[in-house]
């Protein structure tokens, strides 16, 4: 006969005492912020995570290593899902084998998954991006850029997609077409620059992650126009907090991972346990700039857990 | 004497700088063994070649049955019968002899499996055997792919390939050069053998021996352009090394 | 044969006595496969061995196998193709365009919203999925053989190109609306209990691909072009029009998978298969296949799709950490290559 | 020569009369680089043509040279290892992992933070530069040459273990103090007022390439390998030793390219070379190497690095809608490599 | 007799299943041609191949001067001063014809330059062209890679190749096997004034007349295995065909 595949039923075991982290890509500073808190959160409540991250931000790699953790059966999986639909019928397998799914840092579409979503909201976070920006020109007039990584990365196309819309309000600022990097920072240095020579009247650039925007730094820095062109970032990484402090680049837009880490963790014991958690929580994102740099502190990403 | 089956006139053919052909004429009669000789880079295998469709000539025609026609592809020079033994062999190195012989001319199974293109290579490997054996091709294990065998043993499986499908036409360009004796006296055997059945043959060869007792006529190319013609039968050895040296030349005054 | 030398053969091909034996005990020994099968085979033990509770569990076991269909798909294609000595490198952005394609075809006719879309709706998406692939992979072949450009470069430009247009068809945001009857026959269902339909669906395209390969007409003119063209032309074999049915058949194939990907997913997955084409070239290489044409077998890359997914399912069962997988992989892909490579080199050392 | 039979020559080799000059022509025509040359000439006017306010400014020409110098790199070795028949997937990986040991040796020896470094500390990194460079050529140059891998399969696991080694040495995060002195020297200063100093380097380095491939026995060797590797072993050539060095050397010049790259954007950009592999292939091959080894050009791989460059740039001024570019790229790059292979078969189809 | 310069005891080599040497020995003295001959796939080139280092026996011995040694590479075998020209040439196809005359052999400019390994094209040229003519090998031009020449001529640089650099020994796997009547003569003269200069040579030949018109000594093989030797001086063509068929069975009784 026909059925489903991995449909089989499971209960949680509320004394199970794995849990498992999916970030979205190996190596970003952002998760592997998260990871630090979530390592340390878990360390410190007797449980064991195991931490895994796809190559690339893909959702095919990401259901595979999904698959792999649901066979071996932790009692909560903390996921970043790359994808809002496609990593859906995966986690509905995990959730059907009895694995508590929590998201954190993105969710999926459908809400009656997981237990609890501590998501960013990207699209807000873009039109911080884009209010901050305005802020710096201070009514300015001119060219702004957006740098988008690939096609179709959901979370950067929300950031690119917020910040378009925001700055469309503001009729004294031309948008240039939103440009792809393929997320290679020397990519995203050549487009500033050959944009910077086709549109000298170039006021503003939007670095949708750490690549874009440390391509965009390199590239104004070197036509010398770091300060004069302002940029605005995203993440606040160690060197990109130093950038911002140095003058390369005027406004980062951060997320907070330590938190999100260590609540994901404690949300996801809560749910082992069958303790009531809050179904969806949006985490803040804030302008850091070089005037509120110092009270900011706490939102800096760490480099070493 | 019958209309020749296969002429070529001025055949011109460059590769950049160098001029392989230069106005180079060939005549080959039905049911005659013609070899065609001349020093080393004299033309004969570029001549082969724009006659087999593998090149095409920069200037020239070529008439088959006495009409002008185009061989653009080897594929026409084998609607016409022609056939050809290279002198690069020009075989599949990773597939055994069977399917190197078969090669473009599988034997497909009976039915509707034939129809879908599924291949009889038990039925191909029984038939290859015996063409081997005609040749006196001794192969130690059919399933060893052709770039592994022995020189010889590639070149007969070639020429074994080449005489099998003809129909009215074949070139051997200089089939003998890497076979023991007994394989070459095959060789000449099966070439006169085709001759009887009407077929054509034309032999490129360097052992003047081997040219004098097999062909009928003889045609000399010398730098690019045919410099003599002799019938076998009369032409003593000192005057064929004549005429690829240039010591003599009949073309010419003719 | 046209000519009748079959006279009698008075010396007869030279045999060793017990041929049949040795052929086959040596062509099991000397064929590609059977090393890196076992490879394959030895790590799915170490990892049962390791994670009893997880690896061997019928779950780990579907999903392996679902979850390589797609690229399973992408690999039969490829070995086709490096066979001719020839090269794809286009085959996941195509993957992406044929499932664009399919779910904007099907959202069409069912008026913007695909979802609740039945089988009629459904065929006509699988049509545009293959077509879609097929357009593809027809112009890598034309190209390629008409027009004689290394297929290096213009699958390069395809891959490129043909990201670009789905991108342009979409305006870069994914198709998300696909046809829930899809999802769940195709998608996630299974057929006999416990067999996914998506495996049964790659297990026979690639049980064909070992029939077209191995034993048909078109096989044989695929391994004489790879193992030398200029001969096959001689030979009197199209090797225009088989390069160019080689290439679409390959893009035949990605545009299938990329229909799998689609039902399996729900959605175009637009950014997500940037790696495909080094990851099925991979596979074929994996699976004994020679980059320089002439050499290899279907099976072969299904083993060489195989070994990296165990290993990735494998690592994250084990609790491998990240950064140390990579480094893993590289070093069993290339030991069970070195493997296969030193028993061939024992037996034939030409 | 030992024998000694150079006795009169009683027939001369056969020269055509006007060697000389026809050699000359027939040698440009022919020649793998003019085309595209020519191709990479028209894309400069068209755009010069087109924008002459933005592209023929020295600033744009500045970039352009600045931001191509590490990729050239990477090309110039690749055309070594290609030309040998090889191929090398993991120059990106490569280049970040020499990047994030020379970054980490300087950080090292400053006592955690590099900014203020100065020269002496700036040489050792670029040793260190080069030796993690040469290390992971050196693997891959043993495991080609002597354990027999395929080049493909040994590269495709170096990519992803170089890159996994140098993200577990970092545990992925960008290593962000680089000496202000290299930045502004090598980085983004320029000599003789206008010439970038990476540019001057990345010349230097090229024209010692084109110096070893085309007049030196390493660069005959090189060829002869690629052409026929047995007969180049017969001919008493060390063929498992001249891969090593082939490949070595790509690792060291992947190496400097990382060194370049840590001067230029003053960061380690981990995750920002997974291109960076197809791209110095595909300008290699656009420049006229063959993938079969044995042909090839450093001066066709810098065309060939040139043209995708000042497409991608040119488009952006030109103002054409992003996704629109890879499908421009792909056809322009297609239609390079066409108008050169027509030229070279009309002269010699062989 | 003087003491073997080179001596081959038994030697078997394998491929998968096919027993390409069946024990089989071999010697040469120096300042003697000895040729060696056998049907096809007798095993000749194959043992070439184990004495030139190319392929290693699976058992047997190899003596040099009357010690035991092991040709474990060409460069081993180059190093006892022995020179091959190959069956199948192994000349790299996209070098041209100077390039490969001197290959692993370069000649580097004087000076500095020389010492980084810079070569001195101008000078090999010169001398390749020198090099060539005595073996009447006509090129239209120079720099036409290898692999674009005709059969004879590339056969011509890969023997000019082994003899010009061979100081004690060198093997010729039917090296006229391609070439014209003209460089065929010039070959053999050429083996003559080598073997004067008291250089030994070893010719692989399937031509009966030239084996006899040139050679010292000849050894035939057979199905992997020394059958016989003779005296060329005294050996009948009949007595070598019969040895190479089988018919007739020498060395079993010796
Ligand atoms: N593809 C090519 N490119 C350049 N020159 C070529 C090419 N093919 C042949 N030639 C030249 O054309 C001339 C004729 O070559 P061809 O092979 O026809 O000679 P041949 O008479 O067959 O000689 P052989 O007896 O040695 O086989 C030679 O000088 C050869 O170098
Ligand atoms: N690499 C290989 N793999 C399998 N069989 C081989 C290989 N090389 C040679 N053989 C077989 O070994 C036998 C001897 O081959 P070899 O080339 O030595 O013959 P030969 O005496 O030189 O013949 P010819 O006169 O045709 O050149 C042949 O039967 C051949 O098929
Ligand atoms: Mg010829
Ligand atoms: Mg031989």
């Amino acid at each position: 006969g026909s059925g489903q595949i991995g449909g089989t039923g499971g209960q949680t075991d509320p004394n199970n005492k794995n849990l498992a982290l999916i970030t979205g890509q190996r190596g970003e500073p952002f998760y592997v912020s998260i990871e630090c808190a979530a390592q340390q959160e878990a360390a410190a409540q007797g449980y064991q995570l195991n931490v895994q991250a796809p190559e690339k931000f893909e959702q095919a790699e990401q259901s595979q290593i999904l698959g792999g953790i649901v066979a071996s059966k932790p009692g909560s999986v903390i996921i970043a899902p790359t994808d809002d639909k496609a990593l859906a019928a995966p986690l509905q397998q995990a959730k059907g084998n009895g694995i508590q799914v929590v998201e954190v840092d993105t969710a999926l579409e459908d809400r009656s998954i997981a237990v609890t979503s501590l998501s960013s909201d990207n699209y807000a976070g873009g039109q911080l991006a884009a209010q901050t920006l305005v802020q710096l020109l201070g009514g300015k007039p001119g060219s702004v850029l957006a740098l988008n990584t690939k096609a179709g990365t959901s979370t950067t196309d929300e950031r690119a997609k917020g910040f378009e819309e925001e700055i469309a309000k503001h009729p004294n600022l031309k948008l240039l077409p939103t440009q792809y990097t393929e997320n290679e920072p020397a990519t995203a240095a050549q487009i500033v620059s050959s944009t910077l020579a086709a549109n000298p009247d170039l006021v503003g650039v939007f670095g949708t992650n750490l690549n874009t925007g440390e391509g965009a730094g390199t590239a104004l820095s070197n036509a010398g126009k770091s300060g004069q062109v302002q940029l605005v970032g995203f993440d606040a990484s160690p060197k990109q907090v130093d950038d911002l402090r140095n003058g390369r680049v005027q406004a980062l837009i951060a997320q907070n991972p330590g938190k999100i880490g260590q609540e994901g963790v404690k949300r996801a014991i809560a749910a082992i346990k069958g303790q009531p958690v809050e179904r969806e929580t949006k985490t803040e994102m804030i302008s850091i700039t070089r005037d509120n740099l110092d009270q900011q502190a706490q939102y800096f990403y760490k480099s070493q857990c | 004497m019958t209309e020749p089956l296969l002429e070529a006139r001025d055949l011109v053919k460059r590769y950049g700088s160098v001029e392989a052909l230069r106005g180079a004429s060939f005549t080959v009669h039905p049911g005659e063994v013609v070899a065609l000789i001349g020093d080393n880079g004299a033309g004969k295998s570029t001549l082969v070649k724009c006659l087999s469709g593998v090149e095409q000539p920069d200037s020239g025609q070529i008439l088959v049955d006495g009409e002008p026609v185009s061989l653009d592809s080897p594929t026409a020079a084998r609607g016409h019968g022609i056939e050809t033994a290279y002198q690069d062999l020009a075989v599949a190195p990773d597939l055994d002899p069977a399917a190197n012989l078969f090669l473009g001319r599988e034997l497909r199974r009976p039915g509707l499996l034939g129809k879908l293109g599924m291949l009889d290579k038990a039925k191909m490997r029984a038939e290859a055997t015996e063409q081997f054996a005609t040749f006196g091709v001794s192969l130690p294990d059919l399933s060893v792919p052709i770039g592994a065998l022995s020189g010889g043993q590639r070149q007969s499986v070639a020429v074994a390939r080449s005489v099998a499908w003809a129909s009215r036409l074949v070139f051997l360009d200089e089939p003998t050069a890497a076979l023991g004796v007994v394989q070459r006296e095959r060789v000449l055997d099966v070439v006169r053998r085709v001759r009887d059945t009407g077929m054509a043959v034309v032999l490129i060869s360097h052992n003047m021996p081997e040219v004098l007792s097999v062909a009928d006529r003889v045609e000399v190319l010398r730098l690019g352009s045919r410099v003599a013609r002799f019938n076998a039968a009369e032409a003593k050895l000192e005057d064929l090394v004549g005429a690829m040296t240039g010591a003599l030349s009949q073309e010419d005054a003719s | 044969m046209s000519t009748s030398q079959k006279t009698s053969a008075d010396k007869p091909v030279q045999q060793t006595p017990d041929e049949p034996a040795v052929s086959l005990r040596s062509r099991l020994a000397g064929s590609n496969t059977v090393w890196t099968g076992l490879v394959l085979v030895v790590l799915c033990a170490l990892f049962s061995a390791l994670r009893p509770d997880a690896f061997l569990t019928l779950f780990n076991v579907q999903n392996l196998l679902v979850q390589a269909a797609p690229l399973l798909m992408l690999a039969v294609g490829m070995t086709f193709v490096i066979i001719t000595s020839g090269i794809d490198l286009s085959v996941g952005s195509v993957l992406v365009f044929a499932g664009v394609v399919s779910a904007m075809t099907m959202e069409a006719l069912s008026g913007g919203d695909a979802t609740s879309a039945g089988w009629g709706v459904i065929a006509i998406g699988l049509v545009a999925a293959l077509i879609g692939g097929a357009a593809w992979g027809l112009l890598n072949g034309l190209l390629v053989a008409v027009a004689r450009v290394p297929a290096l470069i213009v699958t390069l430009g395809s891959f490129g190109a043909a990201l670009g247009a789905a991108q342009l068809l979409t305006n870069g945001i994914d198709v998300r609306t696909v046809p829930a009857t899809l999802r769940t026959t195709l998608g996630t269902g299974t057929s006999f209990g416990v067999v996914p339909n998506l495996v049964i669906l790659a297990a026979i395209i690639t049980l064909l691909a070992m029939w077209l390969l191995h034993t048909t007409a078109f096989g044989r003119y695929t391994y004489a072009i790879g193992s030398n063209s200029e001969a096959a032309r001689r030979s009197g074999i199209k090797v225009t029009r088989h390069l160019i049915a080689v290439y679409t058949l390959t893009g035949v194939l990605a545009g299938l998978a990329g229909f799998m990907s689609l039902a399996y997913f729900g959605t175009t997955t637009i950014s997500g298969h940037s790696n495909d084409n080094l990851n099925s070239i991979a596979a074929v290489v994996l699976g004994g296949t020679s980059l320089f044409g002439g050499i290899g077998t279907i099976l072969g890359s299904v083993i060489g799709v195989f070994i990296p997914a165990v290993l990735d399912a494998g690592f994250v069962m084990a609790g491998v950490r990240p950064f140390w997988q990579p480094i893993a992989v590289g070093a069993v892909l290339v030991a069970a290559v070195y493997l296969d490579q030193r028993r061939r080199r024992a037996r034939n050392n030409r």
